[in-house]
């Protein structure tokens, strides 16, 4: 599986208004967009930073998956999936979700169901960095 | 056979690298699999779960290890 | 009703980077954007541009009663909504609404909400602009 | 009573002006201000419907229209 634009993973800054770029056209109505930001707090434990690490060609080609399975259940849908990884500060973006149909709700339906597939299917891992410790999100019951 | 076995996440940390090199004798299904490694590695059993992938495709139920595939650990993804 | 930041009516053209960071902060771990677009054509036929109208202190405030609304349904959520007045050009913003709460499925669900009620309530209007006339959208049966 | 009516949209274009000096002489519930203006505005029978606002809201069924009120005719919406 090689990346494309609609599919990335980087360890560069997202940046919105690229990922929003790369579905809009003048034929699409509407443009919904999820951003997942690093959050400052877990269980109101202090979150120092992140790290995100990635099984790099597996994660692009099941971003590529959730991607063809919202091409096919919305044919008219545009959708692209900006992953990053490696240390991320509190309030970056690790994940935009981009996705455009002619109808709006159908665009809302699509990024929510990419959103939660990948929460649940991309082999990408989360690091909470704690003043006193670190741990793998999700990692023990 | 023998399996390269990539490592992620809360894995890596456990066995302490990020590939291992394993000459594995027993069945070639993945259950099997996952019991030698939790044996090896009792730490792996307190995770939620672990799944296989098998050359970059998650392992089904009837999957079979082969030599020369790329195998790598999947402990509990959380990315987004 | 005096305007704030988080609802905007404006002859300029909208920012989503600008929408977005009014309801993004370190707490929140999920943003949902929607921007709607100006369609390059209706039912087929070539639209040139699109002009919108409207009753500006009643749209405000009809915009802020959407923004209460969310408030009081989901009360972490931020949300900000920016809509555009004047001459548009295809692929122009005409709105973008950005809701940020702490659980994504909220975030989606409210600005799902707030642009279903905007289009419903808000008294703005567009005309479409064709090469052989305009049109009030709507406005006949 | 002296109303000034504000017009948007269709209904500017219908009745050729942005806001409307009227000496209404009629009831003062919403449903009479209204026939009076599809009377006075044919044209205004042909639209999807339109509603009144008094002082930036809409009016309800039982609202009644008084001297001073900011009146305006909200012909269907088309924002977003």
């Amino acid at each position: 599986m090689t990346e494309n634009s609609y599919i990335h993973l980087t360890d560069m800054p997202l940046e919105a208004d690229k990922v929003t770029a790369l579905v809009s056209n003048s034929s699409q109505g509407g443009v919904v967009v999820f951003t997942g930001n690093v959050r400052d707090r877990t269980k109101g434990k202090k979150v120092l930073r992140l790290e995100y690490q990635a099984y790099q060609p597996m994660a692009i080609s099941e971003m590529e998956k959730i991607r063809q399975k919202v091409l096919a259940q919305w044919p008219q849908s545009q959708i692209a999936i900006h992953h990053r990884v490696g240390t991320l500060q509190i309030g970056e973006a690790a994940v935009i979700i981009a996705v455009s149909t002619p109808h709006r709700a159908q665009a809302f339906k699509a990024c929510e169901l990419a959103i939660d597939t990948l929460k649940e299917q991309v082999p990408i891992w989360k690091k909470e960095i704690f003043e006193d410790g670190e741990v793998w999100v999700a990692a023990h019951p | 056979m023998k399996l390269q076995v990539l490592l992620f996440g809360i894995t890596r940390d456990i066995v302490g690298k990020s590939m291992l090199e394993l000459d594995y004798r027993g069945p070639s299904d993945i259950q099997s699999f996952k019991e030698m490694l939790k044996d090896k590695y009792p730490e792996m059993s307190n995770l939620s779960h672990f799944k296989i992938a098998i050359n970059q495709e998650f392992a089904r139920e009837d999957s079979q290890l082969q030599e020369g595939d790329e195998i790598a650990l999947i402990p509990p993804v959380s990315g987004g």
